[in-house]
């Protein structure tokens, strides 16, 4: 787990999980998208509290490699000033066989957005801003 | 018995509050207590069940106790999707 | 669709899924492992009858684009010889949400992998061979 | 009516007959019952449902009319996993 405020080499972490014994390699990606809730996006900025995401962003990946048969897992997030179409987030995952890298794929961005102290600043074409808000953040952890 | 906390804040609540952090001399005896004093101060105006607190950058129980000196971090719900 | 007997490019491939309006980008790699079944494994060989393979697979990605709510998609298979490590499939799919192009891109490679006429000769460390079959085939497709 | 078909063969079933394709001289009106005569033969012994035909370089029921001239490819099981 990992926090950086410069562009993510995806193919250098990508390339830190390799391993003879993966016929799988499941990755996602979190890309700034030009809108959101009907709201044109210019930019958005992420503020990150670095001592929590990375402590709870590691105890997520230590969660999926028991949780499923994988080999290995990382997580990157971006903090700071994000322009459209930048990559905001990556995930990948290495395991024998394709539905363990699939489903812990899935597991840790979806529990990364959730537990993570990562919040998301927007700004749209018309001049506002505002921070976004969690829909399924009520859910117990 | 009153306390000194170090508060401190994040995203929305930073900009509500004004400031990432300040001192706030309190007899609340746990975060819970912190949270709902300080929330109609600076009218967080946030579910609580979706906000979430760390003492001495460790996330904890909203029933955790709190003590003098200790740094109390509270966080808006995060973005999520 | 493509096939290919030479190293996918997956970052040109995934560049060119590039979308304003996409949120989320999920990928999946199949890599040659160096075991099966039991098997030390060696190398491995693909035999893939092109045209029908590349028509079926476009059908799935159309297929894919009609079911979910996505972007963009695309499907690279390698043929002939390869290597342990080597990347033999890749897929990638863009959408607004993550929900999306996870699923979209689990049921273009589980498609694939089923319904393209593509054949899998392993090569052991013992010296045999052979061709691997099926299990999920005899599905009604 | 005797038709004159070519078949091609793949992976498995490339290596039990020995070369990719052959003319056959057959009676058989069917894709299946074409595969029927030749199953035996070449000793291809895999389960026939995991098994699938194309005629003319597009897939096809195995209850497909076969003409002479056409091309008819038996597919073993792919690999799947």
């Amino acid at each position: 787990m990992l926090v950086t405020d410069s562009q993510i080499d995806i193919f250098h972490h990508s390339e830190a999980l390799r391993n003879n014994h993966a016929g799988a390699y499941s990755c996602f990606e979190g890309w700034i998208r030009d809108h959101n809730d009907g709201h044109e996006v210019e930019k958005l900025e992420y503020e990150v509290f670095e001592p929590i995401a990375i402590k709870e962003g590691k105890k997520i990946i230590n969660e999926a490699m028991e949780l499923y048969e994988i080999l290995g897992a990382n997580c990157i997030h971006r903090k700071g000033l994000l322009q459209i179409g930048d990559c905001a987030v990556w995930v990948g995952v290495t395991a024998a066989h394709r539905n363990d890298a699939f489903i812990a794929c899935r597991f840790i961005i979806d529990e990364v957005k959730i537990r993570l102290p990562i919040w998301k600043k927007e700004f749209y074409r018309n001049g506002d801003s505002g921070w976004v808000n969690c829909e399924n953040c009520g859910r117990k952890n | 018995m009153v306390k000194s906390i170090k508060v401190s804040y994040f995203a929305l609540f930073r900009e509500k509050v004004g400031k990432s952090s300040e001192l706030i001399e309190t007899d609340a005896s746990t975060a819970i207590e912190l949270f709902k004093e300080l929330e109609g101060k600076h009218g967080f105006n946030q579910p609580f069940g979706h906000c979430k607190v760390a003492i001495n950058d460790e996330l904890a129980e909203w029933e955790s106790d709190i003590q003098s000196g200790d740094n109390v971090l509270f966080f808006p719900p995060v973005s999520g999707g």
